[in-house]
């Protein structure tokens, strides 16, 4: 099977935890690809597994969670197979991660400028305290005063300025690619916009892709080239932005879309009715269909592929035919 | 990370989980069918004990463990296993009693000083520090002294060693507590302090309490033994697990049973605590409840 | 960081497998539990062994020496002495060419200071000359006086008996101290106690090099004794409370006398080929008192039914494992007017029937009061026992040494287990402590308030006639043992554990308690 | 409140707590129904001799009096002369305290090294053998008494095995080095006698194990129970998604945090070692304060037990104050 996407390819991707109340089925065959430099935001309401997909890509699904199946393709290495040691090389080197709370995401007894330091230290092999210099361009890069944030501890930094600590420490070894888990989610509006700002000149300037993680479909519209919409643990539709927000397929996105406020829009916002299922006993074929006004029998029964409906536009829902085959009712 | 797991609820009305949780551990478990051991055997003390604890035989003296003494006879001929089992009844006493005393006094005394604050909160934590600097050995033995050694002062000198703990922790728990809004809510409803203070801020400390009582109560018996070895604890022929221990030390090289036996159930009965303690805490403790 | 610390530990415990060399030929090495000691001048030491060991540092008037079994005062620094008609005025001949240790001769002028001073500092020992001899800091000089270089003389208020005087004079407080060393370290008119409390200067076979205190003290042979060099070079005496502690170090070699071992540490030491256990008759006993004016105990019939309550044999061979003399009366065996009769043992009917009659049928509760040592909490747990079986409750209370004795002289117990160590090989010393009242001593603090037997007791102090003061006692004997509020329950029997290595340990130590003759010990 | 004024008022509510100790020392020493001076003379001592010996020395002053001159005393270092050693109190505590102090700081790093080991294994292998064997250790430590433990070493290290020498700070025949500390491991380097400094060693593992077992008990569960705290937050994802190889995680970033509440229980654990040298110190015949505090409780000896008991009270505080200090300098939180 061909790649579809030449820097990372995660196909049929699956990972449970196994909790007090039995094994939850997190991820139940994530279908999604990059090619590098591009930008891919991941949607989905809370509980889809976007998050768990990002870390299961960088490895770090522990206790009690596992992976069961899938294959990761990263730069042509299979990331499933590799051992802790190779992972290792990869991981803070050639992609790196960036998480939602950036004040409890740093060390709290150490200094800034070190946690920095260690990640190029680590990927360039040399001492910590030889990394300053590039520390100190990475803290200017990212709109900080080098001088003084580099000796400062984490407390001692508003949540915007710990955001951009942590991206420039994402971006200092200049992986190929950046994975950002609700960067912006836990600060207020306007950070968000410059933190945004800054994220996307900065990987346009290093040319790295960018994972971005969010259920805001405003920040997707302005940042990301490409969506994977995700429901439930599984990959539901892909397109470019533009298309998706054109010409949404899938019920479940449509929804979603119905439900962002947008300057000029006139028609009442409706809400999906029903609530994101439990993942223990999950609902069986499309995990959509409780919530799917146009559920059919067949959507209970199996769950959709994951089909090319249009050049580029993967959609999984009966109600479309793969290229190949016809649509059932038009 | 997304939360994959349900929010717990305190563990009263999630009785399923508890129970679960109580079951998986193996080691909370274990804790608590030591310490559903060591009840039976202090409430049927009497029945299975085989011979008077006190009744002295020396024709039979430092005799080895056999069939008819299971833990062999110390050196008045006396049964060890009887006493072990009388014994039960005496540590359960005692420690019960200890953790009452300082169990009450240490909670007063944090939830004061944490509710009212300021001063009153200085005072009592300087006398509280106080006692803690104290070496608290030392404490005991002065009051076993001054009070005279028996079973009652003994209880009360180490009572009035371990009582800082508990109102170090009420305190810290008062204070978290007093900051939350339904307090305010009380008080403005026209609660009196008095009222908020035991009706509402006092249950909230006592599971912390409860949680470091269980864990100490083993050590309250080893306090007890420590005064026996200074000669300050428990007045012969009363079988003191702790003072059996203290006397049966000269006899540890030949007669190695008569201070052997009442150690492993002083060991037992802590670890049963211990466990039991540890198992008491993780159920309580909201993040621990994977 | 883990692994490094592992090696260290190992390479440690390797290199430790090295045994231990056993003690030096040319020292003996004992182990005890020193806590009790106080001070090692001779003018105030009181305690049994610290004593000892203030007598092997200072020559004496006249010393005690146990020929074929009788303790007699024998001459040491005084040649010989003669008695005043009246029988009140000693005169000692001092033995010329006498150096004390650090080679300053020994002279009248160092004896009467050393007489004097136990008086002037009021210390505690001091007793004997103020309370028994009525000489005190106002008459001091009028009743000790330096006649010339080599003689002295003191007078006594009463014609006491030649051996009740020299058993008097051979207690420490007569120790000859060096004048002028002394009064060198003189502290604000202390007359040198201070120093004295952990240095000598003395003239007795060996000489106090060093005391740290729970820790160690080491004497070493004195080379101007005027005696002949004793065989050891050097006496160390290690501080070790823990009895199976010092079991351990003796089976192992480390220590050459353990001296505080319990009858039961003794007995499982003795099994152990290299150890051979040594017993010396002892100068104390242990007694059962009865608060005379307590209740029921008030009535003779009462004490007589407690006397038959008890096992005394049980006593000896079961908790004391035969160290120790069954002796029901107060005079020690071995001493002058010892009785041999012991009139008591358990007869439970015997007592029940003596209680019914005193108005007693089924009994009545008392408090037990003794002291935190193993023997005598043992001891109290077997009486509690004995006397259960006639139907007397007795409630065991248990009080450190110091608080009970305290209790004890203030009257305030009404049982006790406790005991009393002679202070003179003398009958006298007994009769007065445990039949007169008048002498506020034991019988006082068990209100025992007998005019009949105190007079006996006066009687037999002054009596010159041997044969008539041995009737007197016998007498007050018979009369104590019926109506006295006491159990004497054994004399006390002194064991030691040794190694065999350690010679004439035995030799040396007979009549321990009064004196332990270091310069006997050999290896 | 920087660092000036915390470390004032540290040291002002020291001072309140040692005289709330001094307080209680006092009140425990004078209110005991029994007289010291009986201690002094022994049972039989007739009473005239008792009497004046509590003339002589002041015991028929009245309470207040007695208090006033033990306040004044005690802060300028006098606490009056020990009825027992008849020397200045201050002076034996000289002579005894580094024997204990000695004691409680070899025990204290051993109980530091092998808590924080045991700790960290036991959380960083949870469930596992080590951590099963860690939880049994240190509950052990904490249910048996130290004397029973301390025998038991004795017996099978000393008498049994012959590979630990048995009591006392040195061999019988071997000189204590010259004193500068009165620590004789400290000592015996400085005056560079190395077999005296081996032997120092040798006698001190034993009762300083046996002393630390209890406090290595408790290190090692406060240790495990932060380090599994810290392993469960964000900062140790990050540490991880830097691709920092295990071991560089937990020793490099998890232990630095989890190390501040151990801290805190090292400060806790030092006090008990002071008192807990009461026990080891008579089964061991160790030298210390602790039986020279006990010694003097027995004989009643009141200015030995009310000094020796105030100075454990002090050093205790000091090092409470060392731990405040180090739980700043840990924790840069705490230093703003």
């Amino acid at each position: 099977m061909e790649l579809r996407g030449k820097l990372l390819d995660v196909s049929n991707l699956k990972v449970s935890f196994y909790t007090y109340r039995g094994v939850v089925k997190a991820l139940n065959g994530v279908e999604l690809w990059m090619d590098s430099g591009e930008r891919l935001g991941v949607v989905g309401e809370t509980g889809c597994g976007k998050s768990v997909t990002s870390l299961a890509v960088m490895r770090l699904i522990e206790q009690p969670g596992e992976i069961q199946e899938g294959k990761i393709i990263f730069n042509g290495k299979n990331l499933v197979e590799l051992s802790e040691e190779k992972m290792n090389n990869i991981r803070g080197v050639e992609m790196s991660m960036i998480f939602q709370e950036p004040r409890s995401s740093l060390n709290p007894v150490m200094k800034v400028g070190y946690q920095i330091g260690e990640a190029i230290a680590k990927s360039k092999k040399i001492k910590i305290k030889n990394t300053y210099p590039e520390v100190k361009d990475m803290l200017r890069l990212v709109g900080l005063d080098p001088e003084r944030v580099i000796n400062s501890y984490p407390h001692e930094l508003s949540g915007g300025m710990s955001q951009r600590v942590m991206i420039g420490m994402g971006l200092a070894t200049h992986p190929k690619l950046l994975i950002a888990d609700e960067p912006t989610s836990a600060l207020d509006v306007t950070i968000q916009a410059q933190i945004l700002e800054l994220l996307d000149e900065l990987a346009r300037k290093m040319g790295n892709a960018v994972m971005l993680i969010t259920h805001d479909m405003g920040v997707v519209a302005e940042f990301c080239d490409k969506v994977l919409v995700m429901y439930a643990g599984n990959s539901v539709e892909y397109a470019s932005t533009a298309r998706l927000f054109e010409k949404p397929l899938h019920p479940y996105t449509g929804g979603l879309l119905q439900a962002v406020p947008r300057v000029g829009r006139t028609d009442e916002l409706k809400a999906i009715k029903g609530t994101v299922p439990d993942l223990v006993n999950p609902p069986s074929g499309c995990r959509f269909h409780p919530r799917c006004p146009h559920a059919m029998d067949i959507c209970k029964l199996e769950r959709p592929p994951f089909v090319e409906i249009e050049p580029d536009h993967y959609v999984a829902c009966y109600l479309f035919k793969g290229k190949n085959e016809v649509r059932e009712d038009g | 990370m997304e939360k994959t797991v349900k929010v717990s609820k305190p563990f009263m009305d999630d009785l399923k989980h508890t129970v679960f949780l109580w079951r998986k551990s193996r080691l909370t478990m274990i804790g608590s069918a030591i310490i559903l051991i060591f009840l039976l055997m202090a409430a049927f003390a009497p029945l299975i004990a085989p011979y008077d604890p006190v009744h002295q035989d020396l024709q039979i003296k430092l005799q080895a463990p056999s069939w008819q003494h299971l833990f062999g006879t110390d050196q008045f001929g006396r049964d060890i296993f009887s006493r072990v089992i009388i014994g039960s009844r005496i540590a359960l006493w005692i420690i019960f009693l200890v953790s009452v005393i300082s169990g009450s006094i240490g909670i007063i005394v944090g939830v004061t000083a944490g509710y009212f604050g300021g001063i009153v909160d200085e005072v009592l934590m300087r006398i509280t520090d106080m006692f803690l600097a104290f070496p608290s050995l030392v404490l005991a033995m002065a009051f076993a002294a001054m009070l005279g050694p028996n079973l009652t002062n003994t209880i009360i000198a180490i009572s009035v060693v371990t009582w800082t703990t508990y109102a170090r922790l009420s305190r810290a728990e008062a204070i978290k507590v007093k900051s939350q809004p339904y307090i305010e809510a009380i008080r403005a409803a026209g609660g009196g302090n008095l009222r908020i203070m035991f009706l509402h801020v006092l249950p909230m400390c006592i599971s912390p309490v409860l949680v470091q009582l269980t864990l100490r109560m083993g050590t309250i018996i080893l306090t007890a033994a420590s005064l026996g070895f200074l000669g300050l604890g428990v007045q012969p022929p009363t079988p003191e697990w702790g003072a059996m221990v203290s006397d049966g030390r000269n006899y540890l090289i030949d007669q190695w049973w008569i201070s052997t036996f009442p150690g492993i159930f002083i060991a037992f009965v802590v670890l049963g605590f211990n466990l039991l303690g540890d198992g008491i805490r993780d159920m309580l403790d909201p993040r621990l409840r994977r | 960081m883990k692994r490094s610390f592992m090696l260290i530990f190992l390479m440690v415990l390797i290199v430790a497998a090295t045994g231990f060399a056993a003690t030096p030929k040319d020292t003996l090495v004992i182990g005890a539990n020193t806590g009790i000691f106080i001070t090692m001048d001779p003018a105030v030491a009181y305690e049994v062994f610290p004593n000892k060991i203030v007598a092997a540092l200072y020559a004496q008037l006249v010393k005690l020496e146990a020929i074929d079994g009788v303790i007699v005062p024998v001459p040491d620094i005084a040649e010989s002495w003669e008695i005043s008609e009246d029988g009140l005025t000693y005169t000692f001949n001092i033995r010329k060419g006498v150096k004390f240790s650090n080679g300053d001769p020994l002279t009248a002028e160092d004896v009467f200071f050393s007489l004097k001073r136990p008086v002037v500092l009021e210390s505690v020992s001091a007793w004997f000359l103020v309370d028994i001899f009525g000489i005190n800091k106002d008459n001091v000089d009028e009743k000790i006086k330096m006649i010339d270089d080599y003689t002295v003389s003191i007078t006594l208020n009463a014609p006491y008996a030649e051996n009740i005087t020299l058993g008097i004079l051979s207690n420490m407080f007569t120790g000859i101290v060096n004048k002028d060393v002394v009064l060198d370290h003189e502290v604000d008119g202390d007359l040198g106690g201070a120093w004295l409390t952990d240095h000598s200067a003395g003239a007795g076979p060996y000489v106090l090099v060093q005391w740290e205190r729970n820790n160690v003290i080491l004497l070493e042979a004195n080379p101007n004794y005027y005696g002949e060099q004793p065989p050891l070079k050097r006496i160390m005496v290690r501080d070790i409370p823990e009895a199976s502690n010092q079991r351990l170090l003796l089976e192992r070699g480390d220590i050459d006398v353990a001296w505080d071992l319990t009858p039961q540490l003794l007995e499982e030491a003795k099994r152990n080929p290299d150890i051979v256990e040594v017993k010396v008759p002892g100068h104390s006993n242990e007694y059962l008192a009865m608060n005379a004016t307590w209740g029921p105990l008030a009535n003779p019939k009462v004490r007589e039914a407690v006397r038959f309550s008890i096992n005394y044999e049980e006593i000896v061979e079961d908790i004391m494992l035969n160290n120790a003399l069954l002796v029901q009366g107060f005079i020690n065996k071995g001493y002058f007017g010892y009785v041999e009769e012991n009139p008591f043992y358990q007869d439970i009917e015997k007592a029940k029937a003596l209680l019914a009659e005193a108005g007693y049928p089924d009994g009545f509760e008392v408090e037990l009061l003794t002291s935190n040592t193993d023997t005598r909490k043992a001891e109290a747990e077997k009486i509690q026992a004995d006397l259960a079986l006639a139907g007397i409750k007795a409630n065991i209370v248990i009080m450190q040494s110091s608080q009970m004795y305290a209790k004890y002289r203030a009257q305030g117990h009404q049982m006790i287990i406790a005991g009393w160590g002679n202070d003179y090989p003398d009958p006298d010393n007994l009769a007065m402590a445990h039949a007169s009242y008048r002498a506020n001593q034991l019988a006082w603090r068990n209100a025992w308030y007998d005019d009949y037997a105190a007079t006996l007791c006066e009687w037999g102090q002054i009596e010159p006639n041997p044969d008539k003061r041995e009737q007197i006692y016998k007498d007050l004997t018979e009369y104590w043992f019926h109506n006295g509020p006491f159990a004497m329950l054994y004399q006390t029997v002194e064991f030691w554990g040794i190694r065999k290595e350690v010679k004439n340990f035995e030799e040396a130590a007979f009549g321990y308690g009064m004196l332990f003759d270091f310069a006997k010990v050999s290896k | 409140m920087n660092f000036g004024q915390f470390l004032l008022r540290r040291l002002f509510l020291m001072i309140i707590v040692l005289f709330g100790v001094a307080c209680i020392v006092f009140f425990i020493a004078n209110v005991i129904p029994a007289d010291p001076v009986g201690a002094i003379l022994g049972g039989n001592a007739p009473p005239e001799a008792v009497d004046r010996l509590k003339a002589k020395l002041g015991y028929d002053q009245p309470l207040i009096i007695r208090f006033g001159n033990f306040i004044t005393g005690a802060v300028r270092g006098d606490f009056g002369v020990s009825l027992k050693t008849s020397n200045p109190v201050m002076e034996d505590i000289k002579n005894y305290f580094p024997a204990t102090m000695e004691l409680a700081l070899v025990a204290i790093t051993i109980s530091i090294i092998l808590g924080i080991t045991l700790g960290i294994l036991s959380a960083v292998h949870r469930n596992k053998a080590i951590d099963q064997f860690s939880r049994i250790f240190s509950i052990l430590g904490v249910s048996m008494p130290v004397f029973w433990i301390g025998l038991l070493l004795l017996l099978v290290f000393y008498f049994k095995l012959g590979w630990l020498p048995g009591s006392g700070r040195l061999g019988f025949f071997t000189y204590p080095p010259p004193r500068v500390t009165g620590m004789y491991l400290i000592d015996s380097i400085i005056a560079g006698q190395w077999d005296t400094f081996k032997e120092a060693l040798l006698h001190i593992l034993l009762p300083a194990f046996v002393l630390g077992y209890n406090a290595t008990a408790s290190i090692a569960r406060i240790t495990r129970a932060s380090m599994l705290d810290v392993l469960r937050q964000d900062f140790i994802r990050t540490a991880k998604s830097k691709g920092l190889r295990k071991n560089v995680v937990i020793y490099r970033h998890a232990l630095r945090n989890s190390l501040i509440p151990t801290v805190t229980i090292i400060g806790l654990v030092f006090g008990s070692l002071l008192e807990g040298a009461v026990l080891t110190e008579t089964v061991f015949s160790w030298p210390g304060l602790g039986r020279y505090i006990t010694t003097g409780m027995l004989f009643l000896d009141y200015p030995a037990v009310m000094g020796g008991t105030l100075y454990i009270a002090l050093i205790y505080s000091i090092a409470n104050l060392i731990v405040d200090i180090l739980y700043a300098l840990l924790d840069p939180r705490m230093r703003m």
